[in-house]
C-alpha cells in the first residue's frame, strides 16, 4: 500500500525531527560544562536583569545577574534526569506488573488493577505534591513520585495487551508445546509489548518532564539556586514586565524539549505494530495527568 | 442495567476508598499532624492535648475507622489557617472553581469538536490525515507540549501586560474569567481533540460511512453520523479531563490569583493546614470520581451496544 | 439444497450497466485493469475471482465511491448515462435511489448506534424529500418484512447488533431496495455467514430480485453460489476479466485456466473423499506459464522455477516449493495400495502439494481422475525411516496406518474406497486413542453467571484416524477442540488420553498440556507470535519436550530445518520473521510447530477457513499427507460439510453444545439421521464438478 | 468632581486593594497578620486607640486616657460609640474583650502580645481601667491592636466566620480565603470615610499585582518588589511612594550550636557579605544597609551610634581563617529561607550564598513553606545555622523587638548576659533617657557580638492609582479610611 509508505515517510521526518532535537537538548545539557560562558550559579550583581546581549551576555541575565544561556544550558539536567529516572521506575515496574497481572490473573490482578484505578483517582499533581509537603523533597523522592503517578498507564496497556495475547493463537500454540509460564512471559508477551512500552516510554517521558517542571515551578521539584528550566519560569514570572526573558527562554526550552519527546512519541506510535494504542491510552491516562501537572 | 450501575458504583466507592486512605497514609506517616498544626510556640505538653483532642494519640486503625466515619459525614476537623469546619471552606470557594472549570470545560469542547470535524471533513474527501489541512491538529499538538502553568505566564505576558485587554487575576468579572479559562483549557483540549479527531475519522474509516455515501447522503450527514459513533470515547475521555481539570486548577488558580479550591489545597499544604488538606483533597477527588461515574453510566445512552450488553466492555 | 433456479433475463435486452475498460490504481498500482462488461435489466451477474482480484475495486467504481486516493479512468455507463468522473450531485441522485449496495459485514456497514428502522426510513427519506416520517417509517418495516424479518414492526425500533448475522443481512438488503433501485451491487453478502443461513439469505435476495425485477452484481468467490444463483459469472483474476459467459458454462469447464483452476481447487461432493486437491498455481503455472510475465504479491502462490541445490533423495521426498524436483516425477500411482505401503505413499506425498502440479493439471484438464497424486517412491520411504521417531511410531502401529493408508488409497477408485473406509472405521473401534466422555464446558459470564458452551458431548477418536466435527458457528466445536488439548478446563467429563484422564474437570488451576496432542490453529496471522523467528517458534516445541529436551542446539536446528522441509517450506526461513510469509505459509509454519513435539493426536480447527480458496486445497493437501505419513490421529473441525467429507473418516456433528449425530462419513452424508444434518447438507452448496 | 478615569472611579467612590494574602479568619484576637487579616478588620472593628500614619497614638473608641497610677491606664470612651447592631460600645464590652483575650484557654494568638496585661475595671459606663502587672511603656502600641468585639452578639455568632463591629465599614462578601468586599457603614459613629465600597482582591502573584496595578483593576498595593520600581514609575497613571518600613531584614544566626556558636565566624559573615550592593542590585537602592542594628529607626530606642560591618571580604577570610577555616576545611552551613515570604528574600538569600561562596564558605540554600519554616524555628527550636527572616514589633517598641532576642526567648538563638541584662532593665527603666542609654548598651552589644547579619531595613514600596489620596505607612497596615479620591470631599 503506496498511501502509508508515503504517509509513513512524513511522519517519519517529524519523528526524526523530534529525535533529532532531543538528542541535541541531551547533548548540549551533557556538554554544559564545555559551552556555558559561565558559571550556571555565578552572580554579576552590577548587571541584573540585562536584556539579551546587553553587557556581552548572549541572553541576557537574571535578577541576580546569573547568565541566562549558561543556565539554560544546564536547566535541563535535572528535568532529563529526573524524566529518565522516573520512566526507567514508572515503566519497569509497570511493565511487570502487567505482564503478571495480564497473564497470571486471578485475585491479584484485581488488586493491582483495582490500585491503578485508585491511582487514577488521585489527580497526580494532588498526590505529588502530597508527598512532596509531607514527605519532604529530594531527587529521589521527586522520581518517586512522578513514577508513582506514571506507573498505571505502563501497567494498564500492558496488561490489556497481555490479556488479549495470552488466549492468542500463538501463546496457546507455546503452551500446548509445554513452555513454562516465565518463558511465555518473557518470549512471547514481552516482544508484544516492546514497541508499546517504548512508546508509552517516549510520551511518558513528556509527561515526567512535564511533571518534574510543573513541580519546580510551584516550588516542590528543583530548589533555588539550582538552575533547572521549571524553576526558571517561577522566578522569571514576577519580571514579566520588564524583563521577559528570563522567564519566556526557558519556558521556551522546555517546551522544545516537550515537543520532541512527544513527535517522537507520536512518530513512534503510529507505526503498524503498536496501532496507535498508547496514543489513545495515555491521553486517557497520562496527558490527563501531565496537564494537571503542567 | 441495574447491575451495571451498582458495579460500577462499587467500584468507585473502592476508588474513593482507597484514595482516601493514601491521603491519609501519606499524612500519617509523616509523623503526629498535631505538631504541625499546633500554633507557633506551643509548648510539649499544649501539643499533647491537642493531640488528644483531635485524637492522634489513639492507635491509628482507630484513627483510619474515625476518620472514614467523619469523612462520610462530610466531618473534617476545623481548618487550622481559617478556624472553621474544613469542609465549609472547600465549599465556600467551589463556585469559583466551578465556574472556571466549566467555563474551560464548554471551551475545550468547543475548541476540540471543531478541530475534529475540520479533520474529518477532510477524510471525508479523501486528504490523508496528517496533511497540511490539519494544522488545526499541529495546533493542539503544539498545546499539548506547552505547560500549563507557561501557557498561563505566556497569556498573561501578551494579554495582560503588553496590551493590557484582559484582567491577569482575581475572579471578578466575565473579563478575568478568559485567561485562566483559556489557560485551563489547554490543557483539556489537546487529548479531547485528538480522541475526537481519532475516533472521528476511526469512525468515517468503518464501513458504515461507505454504506451512507453509497445510500446518497451528502457529506455533512455522514460526518454527523459518525460524529455520533465517536462520542463514546470522547465522553470517556472528557470524563478523564474533567477531573485533571480539576487536578489542573491547582496551577492555574495559582498563575491566575484565582481564589477556588485549586489555590486552597496548595495554600493548606504550605501551611500544613492538615484538615483542611483533607477536605480539599477529599472534596476534589470525589468529584472527579463522581464525574467518571457519570460518564461511565452516560456509556449506555451514548451506545446501544453496552446498554444492551449490560455493562463489560 | 432449495435454491432458487434463476430465472434467465431476456438476452437481447439492452444493458442497463456497461462497464468498459475501467481501470482503477491506487497510487499508480493497478487493482482492476481494463474490465469490460454488463448487466442487463433483471439479470444476475457473477463477479468472481480470488482475493484482492479487484472485485470490490469494481464495484465501488460503479457508485463512484473510491476515494480521491484512487485514479478511476475508463466507463461506467448507467441506461448511457457516464458516471465515471460525474460531478458529486449526479452521483447522489444515483446511490441509493438506481443503484444501491450491499456489503459484505452488515455489523459494520449498518451504524451500529442507530435503530435499524430509523436507518432504513433515513435511506428512503434521502431520495424522498417528501415523504414524512411517519411514512419513511412505514415504508422502512414494510422493507424489513420483505426481506423476511419476523415482527418488523418491533425488530425496527432494534440495533444491528441486536440481530443475527444473517439477520443483518437481511437488513442490509432492506437498506438496499428501500428506494426500489435498478441495480444491486451485492459484495459478498453472505461471505461472513454460516452455510444455512447464507442458503436463506441468498435466495430471499434471487426471490426479491425476481419480484422486483432487479439486476443483480453479485460479488463472491464461492462458485457454489454463482452455480445456484447467477445467470452469467464475470471472473476476475489479477485486476483483469478473464473470461465472462454464463454460468452454466462458465462453471462446466471455463476456457480459461485460472476459472478451471479455481472451480477445481474447491472441494466438492461429487469428488472422493481424500482425494488430492488440485491447487491453482499448480493449474495456472502448468497451463499458462508466468501470468503476465509478474511476480505475484502473494508468495505463496508462486511458483518457483527450477530446481534448487538439495540431495536428490531429500528432494524426491521433500521438494517443498521445490517443485522442480516434484513435477519431475509424476509417477502414476495406481500400483501400490497394499498394506504397509500406505505411510510410504503419505510420506512422498507429504507437503509436496506443488510437486504433482502436473497430475493436477491433468485432473483439471478433465481427466475425471482428479486425485492423481500417490508419487510412489519406495526409496523415499526409506529416507524418511531413518528420520526418527516418526516414522518408527508409524511403523509400530502399523496396522492402523494400514487403515488410513486405505484411507488414502480410496483415492484411486471408488471400489477400493469402501474397504479403506470399514477397515479405518474397525480400527478406531478397539483401542481409542482419545476417549471423550459426557464432557460439560461454561464460560465466565457477565455477573458471575457461566454460559454452557458444551454439554454432554462423547466420543471417541482411533489412532491414525480422522475425526471430523462440523457444526455452525458458535455450537462449541473450538471449545470441544480447546478442552482436548489442555487449554480449557470443563466443569466435567472425562477426557482420556492413551488411556490417562487429562481433562482435569473439577480441580483448579492451569494444567499442563500434553505434548503428545498438538493444534493447527485457525487463523494463520494471529497463530504465529511476529516477534519471534519460525525456527524459535518451531523449536520452542523441542526444548520443552521430555525427550527432545536434550538435543542440542545445533540438533535443534536440523529438526526444526526437516521439519520445515516436511511441510513444503524452504528450511532457510527458520531464521525468518513470520511479518513476510503469506497465509498458506504461515499455516505451514504452524503445522511444523504442531509436528514438532511428535504428537499422536493432531486437532486442526478450522485450519484452512481463514485462508484464501486457492491456498486451502495446498493446505489440505498437506494435512492429509502429514495424517497419512505419520499415522497421526487427527481431530478435524470445520463448519464446511465439504471439507470435512473431504478429510475425515468419522464425522460428528454439533449443534449448541450437543453432538446431534455421530457416525461414518458416508453414513452422515448421504443417509443423514438428523434434520439438522439435513439442513447443513443442503445448504453446502458446492460445485457440481461435472465432467465437460 | 474630578474628570477622566479617575472622576468615575471617584462617583462611586470605591477602591481596590491587591494583598498578597488571603484573609484567613475574621476573628481580629486570633490572628497577627497585619498586612492582610488585620488591615481588613481594623476597618470594621474599632479598638481602644489607633496609631497613626505617622505612627503617633491616636484615639479611636476611646477619647482621652492616661496613666493614673504607674501599672493602671484609664481610658474614657466616646460615648456614642456603639456597635452596627446598635450595642453601646461601653466599659462593660471593653472588660469582656480584656478578659477573652487575657484567659490563655482561648487560645488566641493576640493573647502573647498582651503579656503585661492583667485586666480591666470597668470604672463606670464610659471609662474603664486596664491593669498591667508592672510600668508597661508598649502598652497603648499594643492597644492599637485590641478590636473590640460585641460580647452579645458572639454568643450566638463564630466571630472567625461572621463580623458585627463597631468600626466604619461592615464587611459585605467574604469567603475564606476569598476575595473581600467591604461597604461603609451609614451610621458608624466616628467620622465617616470617603470611600463607599472596598474590595479587597486576594493576589499572591507579584507579577499579577504589578500587572493589575498596571492595566487599572488594582487601586492599591502595598509591599511591591523594588525591582518592579522602575516600571511602575513609568506608568503615569500610578502613584509610586516608597520608604523604610518598621520591619528590620537580616539573617539569623544559630549561636547555640554549629559553626555559628564561634563570634569570629559570625563576624566574619557579616564582613563577607555586600549589603551595599545587594540593596542596590535586588532592592533597586530603595534601602541602605543597617548600621549593625536590629531596629530600624522607627522604634522608640534606636541609636544612632553603631556602625556596622562594611563589606571586607578579606578581612572575612582571616576571621575564619582564625576561626580554623580555609579552603582545606571550608565552612559548611545551611540557609533556610522561606519561600516567597518575604519581599525579595530568596533572591537575597541566594545572593547571600553567593557572596559567602566566594569567601570560602559553602552555604546550601533550604527553600520552605513560612509554616514549614516557623515549625523548626520556633517549635522544634531547630534552626538551621542561618536563616533569613524579617522581625519587626507592631507596636515598635524597641523593648517588643529586643524581647526576641533575650536568653530566654524561643526566637533568639543567642545566650547573652549582658544584652538580655541591658533589655531587661530598660523595659522597667521609667527615665527615657536612662531607657534610651540601657538600649544603646543593648544595640552595642549586638552590633559586637552579631547573633544575626545584619542587612537592611525591608523596603517598602507602595502603588496607587494617582488619583488617590493615600499615604504608604511604615508599617503594614492599609486602611481603606485613610484614603479618598482627589477631588471628592
Ligand atoms: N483503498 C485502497 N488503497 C490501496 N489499495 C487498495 C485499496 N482498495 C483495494 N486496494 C487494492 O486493490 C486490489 C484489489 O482489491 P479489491 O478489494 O478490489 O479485491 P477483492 O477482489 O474485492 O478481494 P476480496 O475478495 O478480498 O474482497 C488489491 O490488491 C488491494 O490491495
Ligand atoms: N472465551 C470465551 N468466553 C466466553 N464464552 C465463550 C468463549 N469462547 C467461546 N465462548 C462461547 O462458547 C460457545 C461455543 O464457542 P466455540 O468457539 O466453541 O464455537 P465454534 O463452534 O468453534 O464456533 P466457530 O465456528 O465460530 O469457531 C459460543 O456461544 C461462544 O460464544
Ligand atoms: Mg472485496
Ligand atoms: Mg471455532
Amino acid at each position: 500500500m503506496k498511501t502509508d509508505t508515503s504517509t509513513r515517510r512524513r511522519r517519519f521526518n517529524a519523528g526524526t525531527a523530534g529525535a533529532v532535537v532531543l538528542g541535541i537538548i541531551v547533548l548540549l545539557t551533557l556538554l554544559a560544562p564545555v559551552l556555558a560562558p559561565h558559571d550556571p550559579l555565578a552572580q554579576d550583581l552590577a548587571h541584573t536583569n540585562a536584556a539579551p546581549g546587553e553587557h556581552g551576555y548572549l541572553l541576557g541575565t537574571d535578577q541576580l545577574g546569573r547568565d541566562l544561556l549558561s543556565r539554560l544550558l544546564y536547566g535541563a539536567q535535572t528535568p532529563l534526569l529526573v524524566g529518565v529516572l522516573a520512566v526507567l521506575c514508572g515503566g519497569v515496574f509497570g511493565t511487570a506488573l502487567g505482564l503478571l497481572s495480564g497473564y497470571a490473573r486471578g485475585w491479584a490482578d484485581q488488586l493491582l488493577s483495582r490500585l491503578a484505578d485508585i491511582q487514577l483517582a488521585l489527580p497526580a499533581i494532588l498526590l505529588a505534591l502530597l508527598i512532596l509537603t509531607f514527605g519532604g523533597q529530594s531527587t529521589a523522592v521527586l522520581v518517586l513520585v512522578i513514577a508513582l503517578t506514571g506507573w498505571p498507564a505502563y501497567f494498564r496497556l500492558v496488561r490489556s495487551r497481555v490479556l488479549a495475547l495470552r488466549t492468542s493463537a500463538y501463546v496457546e500454540a507455546s503452551r500446548l508445546q509445554g513452555a513454562p509460564a516465565h518463558w511465555i512471559i518473557l518470549r512471547d508477551l514481552l516482544p508484544g509489548v516492546r514497541g508499546l512500552i517504548a512508546v508509552t516510554a517516549t510520551l511518558d517521558l513528556s509527561r515526567a518532564v512535564l511533571m518534574e517542571a510543573g513541580l519546580s515551578y510551584l516550588g516542590l521539584g528543583a530548589q533555588a539556586p539550582a538552575a533547572d528550566w521549571g524553576l526558571m519560569v517561577a522566578e522569571g514570572q514576577g519580571r514579566l514586565l520588564s524583563s521577559w526573558w528570563i522567564a519566556v527562554l526557558p519556558g521556551l526550552c522546555l517546551v522544545a524539549l516537550v515537543i520532541s519527546a512527544n513527535l517522537l512519541g507520536e512518530h513512534l506510535s503510529r507505526r503498524k505494530d503498536t496501532g496507535g494504542e498508547p496514543r489513545r491510552a495515555l491521553s486517557r491516562i497520562s496527558r490527563t495527568r501531565t496537564r494537571s501537572a503542567a | 442495567m441495574l447491575r451495571f450501575v451498582l458495579r460500577r458504583l462499587g467500584l468507585t466507592l473502592v476508588a474513593v476508598w482507597g484514595a482516601l486512605s493514601a491521603v491519609f497514609l501519606v499524612l500519617h506517616s509523616s509523623g503526629n499532624p498535631a505538631v504541625m498544626m499546633a500554633p507557633v510556640g506551643a509548648s510539649e505538653e499544649q501539643i499533647a492535648a491537642l493531640g488528644r483532642a483531635l485524637g492522634y494519640d489513639r492507635p491509628l486503625a482507630e484513627q483510619y475507622v474515625t476518620f472514614f466515619g467523619d469523612a462520610l459525614r462530610g466531618q473534617f476537623p476545623d481548618s487550622l489557617t481559617f478556624q472553621q469546619p474544613a469542609l465549609t471552606v472547600v465549599t465556600d470557594r467551589l463556585p469559583a472553581t466551578l465556574t472556571l472549570a466549566a467555563t474551560a470545560l464548554v471551551l475545550a469542547c468547543v475548541v476540540a469538536a471543531a478541530v475534529g470535524l475540520w479533520s474529518g471533513a477532510g477524510v471525508l474527501r479523501g486528504r490523508r490525515p496528517g496533511a497540511a489541512r490539519e494544522w488545526p491538529m499541529g495546533l493542539v499538538f503544539l498545546a499539548q507540549s506547552v505547560p500549563g502553568f507557561f501557557i498561563g505566564v505566556l497569556l498573561v505576558w501578551i494579554f495582560g501586560v503588553r496590551l493590557q485587554w484582559l484582567p491577569t487575576s482575581g475572579a471578578s468579572g466575565a473579563g478575568a474569567l478568559v485567561l485562566p479559562a483559556i489557560t485551563l483549557a489547554c490543557g483539556v483540549v489537546p487529548p479531547l481533540a485528538r480522541v475526537f479527531r481519532n475516533s472521528l475519522t476511526g469512525e468515517l474509516a468503518r464501513p458504515y460511512t461507505r454504506t451512507g455515501l453509497a445510500l446518497g447522503m451528502r457529506r455533512g450527514r455522514v460526518l454527523r453520523h459518525a460524529a455520533h459513533g465517536s462520542m463514546l470515547p470522547t465522553v470517556t475521555v472528557l470524563g478523564l479531563e474533567a477531573g485533571a481539570l480539576l487536578g489542573g486548577t491547582v496551577i492555574v488558580e495559582n498563575v491566575f490569583s484565582w481564589p477556588g479550591v485549586g489555590q486552597l489545597v496548595i495554600t493548606a499544604l504550605q501551611n500544613e493546614d492538615y484538615p483542611l488538606v483533607l477536605a480539599d483533597l477529599t472534596f476534589l477527588i470525589t468529584a472527579f470520581v463522581v464525574v467518571n461515574l457519570v460518564v461511565d453510566l452516560l456509556y449506555g445512552v451514548l451506545d446501544p451496544r453496552v446498554r444492551h450488553s449490560n455493562g463489560g466492555h | 439444497m432449495a435454491s432458487a433456479t434463476p430465472t434467465a433475463p431476456d438476452p437481447g435486452g439492452p444493458p442497463l450497466l456497461e462497464v468498459a475498460g475501467l481501470h482503477v490504481a491506487f497510487d499508480g498500482t493497478p487493482a482492476v485493469r481494463d474490465a469490460t462488461w454488463s448487466v442487463r435489466a433483471g439479470e444476475i451477474v457473477g463477479l468472481v475471482g480470488e482475493s484482492g482480484s479487484g472485485k470490490s475495486a469494481t464495484g465501488l467504481a460503479v457508485l463512484g465511491l473510491h476515494g480521491p486516493a484512487a485514479e478511476v479512468t475508463g466507463s461506467v455507463r448507467l441506461s448511457g448515462q457516464e458516471l465515471v468522473g460525474a460531478d458529486e450531485a449526479a452521483l447522489r441522485a444515483i446511490r441509493g435511489r438506481r443503484v444501491a449496495m450491499v456489503f459484505q459485514d452488515a455489523l459494520d456497514a449498518l451504524n451500529p448506534y442507530r435503530r435499524v428502522g430509523d436507518q432504513i426510513a433515513e435511506a428512503y427519506r434521502l431520495h424522498h424529500p417528501d415523504a414524512g416520517r411517519a411514512e419513511a417509517r412505514e415504508r422502512a418495516v414494510e422493507m424489513l418484512a420483505r426481506t423476511g424479518i419476523d415482527r418488523p414492526e418491533e425488530r425496527a425500533r432494534e440495533y444491528p447488533h441486536q440481530f443475527s448475522g444473517g439477520m443483518r443481512q437481511r437488513v442490509m438488503i432492506a437498506l438496499a431496495l428501500v428506494n426500489e433501485p435498478e441495480l444491486i451491487i451485492a459484495d459478498e453478502p453472505t461471505t461472513a455467514l454460516d452455510a444455512t443461513v447464507q442458503a436463506q439469505v441468498l435466495e430471499r435476495l434471487v426471490e426479491l430480485q425476481r419480484e422486483m425485477g432487479l439486476a443483480v452484481v453479485l460479488i463472491t468467490h464461492d462458485f457454489g453460489v454463482v452455480e445456484r444463483v447467477c445467470h452469467r459469472v464475470v471472473v476476475m483474476y489479477r485486476g483483469r476479466v478473464v473470461e465472462q459467459g454464463t454460468a452454466a458454462a462458465v462453471l462446466a469447464g471455463g476456457r480459461h485456466p485460472y476459472t478451471r483452476a479455481l472451480v477445481a481447487s474447491v472441494p466438492s461432493t461429487d469428488d472422493e473423499p481424500g482425494s488430492r486437491l488440485p491447487t491453482v498455481p499448480e493449474v495456472v503455472r502448468g497451463l499458462l506459464g508466468e501470468v503476465d510475465g509478474e511476480t505475484l504479491a502473494d508468495p505463496s502462490l508462486r511458483v518457483p522455477d527450477g530446481a534448487v541445490g538439495l540431495p536428490a533423495a531429500a528432494r524426491e521426498t521433500t521438494g517443498p516449493g521445490r517443485t522442480g524436483a516434484g513435477r519431475g516425477t509424476p509417477t502414476p500411482a495406481d500400483e501400490s495400495a497394499g498394506p504397509g505401503d500406505g505411510a510410504a505413499t503419505a510420506a512422498v506425498t507429504g507437503g509436496v502439494d506443488r510437486a504433482d502440479a502436473a497430475g493436477a493439471s491433468d485432473a483439471a484438464a478433465g481427466d475425471g481422475a482428479p486425485a492423481g497424486d500417490g508419487v510412489s517412491a519406495p526409496g523415499g520411504s526409506g529416507d524418511r525411516a531413518g528420520d526418527g521417531p516418526a516414522t518408527a511410531a508409524v511403523t509400530a502401529e502399523g496396522g492402523r496406518a494400514d487403515a488410513a493408508g486405505a484411507t488414502g488409497a480410496g483415492a484411486q477408485g471408488s471400489a477400493l474406497a469402501d474397504a479403506g473406509d470399514g477397515g479405518a472405521v474397525a480400527a478406531s473401534t478397539p483401542a481409542p486413542l482419545l476417549s471423550i466422555t459426557d464432557l460439560h464446558v461454561s464460560y465466565p459470564g457477565r455477573f458471575g453467571r457461566r454460559t454452557t458452551a458444551v454439554r454432554g458431548v462423547s466420543f471417541g477418536i482411533a489412532p491414525g484416524e480422522t475425526f471430523g466435527l462440523v457444526g455452525e458457528s458458535g455450537s462449541g466445536k473450538s471449545t470441544v477442540s480447546r478442552v482436548v488439548a489442555g487449554l480449557y478446563r470443563p466443569d466435567s467429563g472425562q477426557v482420556l488420553f492413551r488411556g490417562e484422564d487429562i481433562g482435569g474437570a473439577g480441580r483448579r488451576g492451569r494444567r499442563k498440556p500434553v505434548t503428545g496432542i498438538q493444534m493447527v490453529f485457525q487463523d494463520p496471522y494471529a497463530s504465529l507470535n511476529p516477534d519471534r523467528t519460525i525456527g524459535d517458534t518451531i523449536g520452542a516445541g523441542l526444548r520443552f519436550h521430555p525427550t527432545f529436551a536434550s538435543l542440542s542446539r545445533g540438533k535443534r536446528r536440523e529438526r526444526v530445518a526437516a521439519l520445515l522441509t516436511e511441510v513444503g517450506l524452504d528450511p532457510d526461513l527458520a531464521d525468518a520473521y513470520p511479518g513476510r510469509l503469506s497465509g498458506g505459509m504461515r499455516q505451514r509454519v504452524g503445522i511444523a510447530r504442531a509436528l514438532a513435539p511428535e504428537p499422536e493426536l493432531l486437532i486442526a480447527d478450522e485450519p484452512v477457513s481463514a485462508l484464501d480458496v486457492s491456498v486451502q486445497a495446498q493446505v489440505l493437501n498437506l494435512l492429509a499427507d502429514l495424517q497419512r505419513d505419520r499415522g497421526l490421529a487427527m481431530l478435524f473441525i470445520s463448519h464446511d460439510l465439504t471439507v470435512v467429507r473431504h478429510m475425515a473418516t468419522r464425522v460428528a456433528v454439533m449443534r449448541a453444545g450437543e453432538i446431534v449425530e455421530i457416525g461414518d462419513r458416508d453414513q452422515i452424508m448421504e443417509r443423514p439421521a438428523d434434520d439438522y444434518t439435513r439442513a447443513l447438507l443442503e445448504a453446502s452448496h458446492s460445485v457440481r464438478r461435472t465432467a465437460a | 468632581v474630578g474628570t477622566g478615569t479617575a472622576a468615575t472611579r471617584a462617583t462611586d467612590s470605591s477602591v481596590v486593594i491587591g494583598l498578597s494574602a488571603a484573609v484567613n479568619t475574621l476573628d481580629p484576637m486570633n490572628t497577627t497578620s497585619v498586612g492582610s487579616d488585620l488591615s481588613v478588620l481594623s476597618s470594621v472593628y474599632s479598638s481602644l486607640v489607633t496609631r497613626r500614619p505617622d505612627l503617633t497614638i491616636g484615639p479611636d473608641a476611646a477619647t482621652s486616657w492616661d496613666r493614673v497610677e504607674p501599672d493602671r491606664w484609664r481610658f474614657r470612651l466616646n460615648e456614642k460609640a456603639a456597635f452596627a447592631d446598635g450595642t453601646p460600645l461601653d466599659a462593660d464590652v471593653v472588660v469582656w474583650n480584656v478578659e477573652r483575650l487575657t484567659d490563655q484557654d482561648n487560645g488566641l494568638r493576640m493573647t502573647s502580645n498582651f503579656a503585661s496585661l492583667l485586666r480591666a475595671e470597668k470604672v463606670d459606663d464610659h471609662t474603664v481601667d486596664l491593669v498591667t502587672d508592672g510600668p508597661d511603656a508598649d502598652l497603648l502600641g499594643a492597644l492599637s491592636f485590641l478590636y473590640l468585639l460585641s460580647p452579645d452578639w458572639t454568643e450566638d455568632h463564630d466571630p472567625a466566620t461572621a463580623t458585627m463591629g463597631s468600626g466604619p465599614y461592615e464587611i459585605t462578601d467574604y469567603a475564606a480565603g476569598g476575595n473581600v468586599e467591604l461597604r461603609a457603614r451609614d451610621d458608624y459613629w466616628g467620622t465617616a470615610p470617603d470611600i463607599d465600597r472596598v474590595t479587597y482582591r486576594i493576589t499572591p502573584s507579584e507579577a499579577a499585582r504589578v500587572s493589575g496595578l498596571l492595566s487599572g483593576e488594582l487601586d492599591v498595593v502595598a509591599g511591591l518588589d523594588p525591582q518592579d520600581l522602575e516600571r511602575l514609575r513609568t506608568d503615569r497613571a500610578l502613584e509610586v511612594q516608597q520608604s523604610d518600613t518598621t520591619r528590620m531584614a537580616f539573617i539569623k544566626l544559630n549561636t547555640l550550636k554549629g559553626p555559628m556558636k564561634d563570634v569570629r565566624v559570625r563576624r566574619a559573615v557579616n564582613y563577607a557579605v555586600d549589603k551595599e550592593s545587594i540593596a542596590t542590585s535586588l532592592l533597586g537602592g530603595t534601602v541602605a544597609p543597617s548600621p549593625g542594628q536590629l531596629l530600624t529607626s522607627d522604634y522608640a530606642g534606636y541609636s544612632d551610634d553603631t556602625s556596622g560591618y562594611p563589606y571586607d571580604p578579606e578581612k572575612a577570610e582571616e576571621l575564619l581563617a582564625e576561626a580554623g577555616y580555609g579552603s582545606g576545611n571550608p565552612l559548611r552551613v545551611e540557609l533556610t529561607v522561606p519561600s516567597g515570604q518575604y519581599v525579595a528574600g530568596d533572591l537575597i538569600a541566594q545572593a547571600v550564598t553567593q557572596q559567602l561562596s566566594e569567601v570560602g564558605v559553602r552555604a546550601r540554600i533550604n527553600s520552605v513553606p513560612f509554616t514549614v519554616y516557623m515549625q523548626k524555628y520556633l517549635v522544634d527550636q531547630d534552626m538551621s545555622d542561618m536563616q533569613y527572616i524579617t522581625q519587626a514589633w507592631p507596636t515598635l517598641a524597641a523593648g517588643g523587638l529586643y524581647n526576641l532576642f533575650v536568653s530566654d526567648s524561643p526566637y533568639a538563638y543567642w545566650k547573652d548576659a549582658e544584652f538580655t541584662d541591658a533589655v531587661t532593665r530598660a523595659r522597667t527603666e521609667t527615665d527615657q533617657d536612662e531607657r534610651d542609654a540601657l538600649y544603646a548598651d543593648a544595640a552595642e552589644r549586638a552590633r559586637a557580638q552579631a547573633p544575626v547579619l545584619f542587612l537592611f531595613p525591608q523596603p517598602g514600596i507602595a502603588a496607587s492609582s494617582d488619583g488617590l489620596d493615600w499615604q504608604a505607612r511604615p508599617d503594614d497596615w492599609v486602611r481603606p479610611a485613610e484614603m479618598s479620591w482627589k477631588g471628592n470631599d
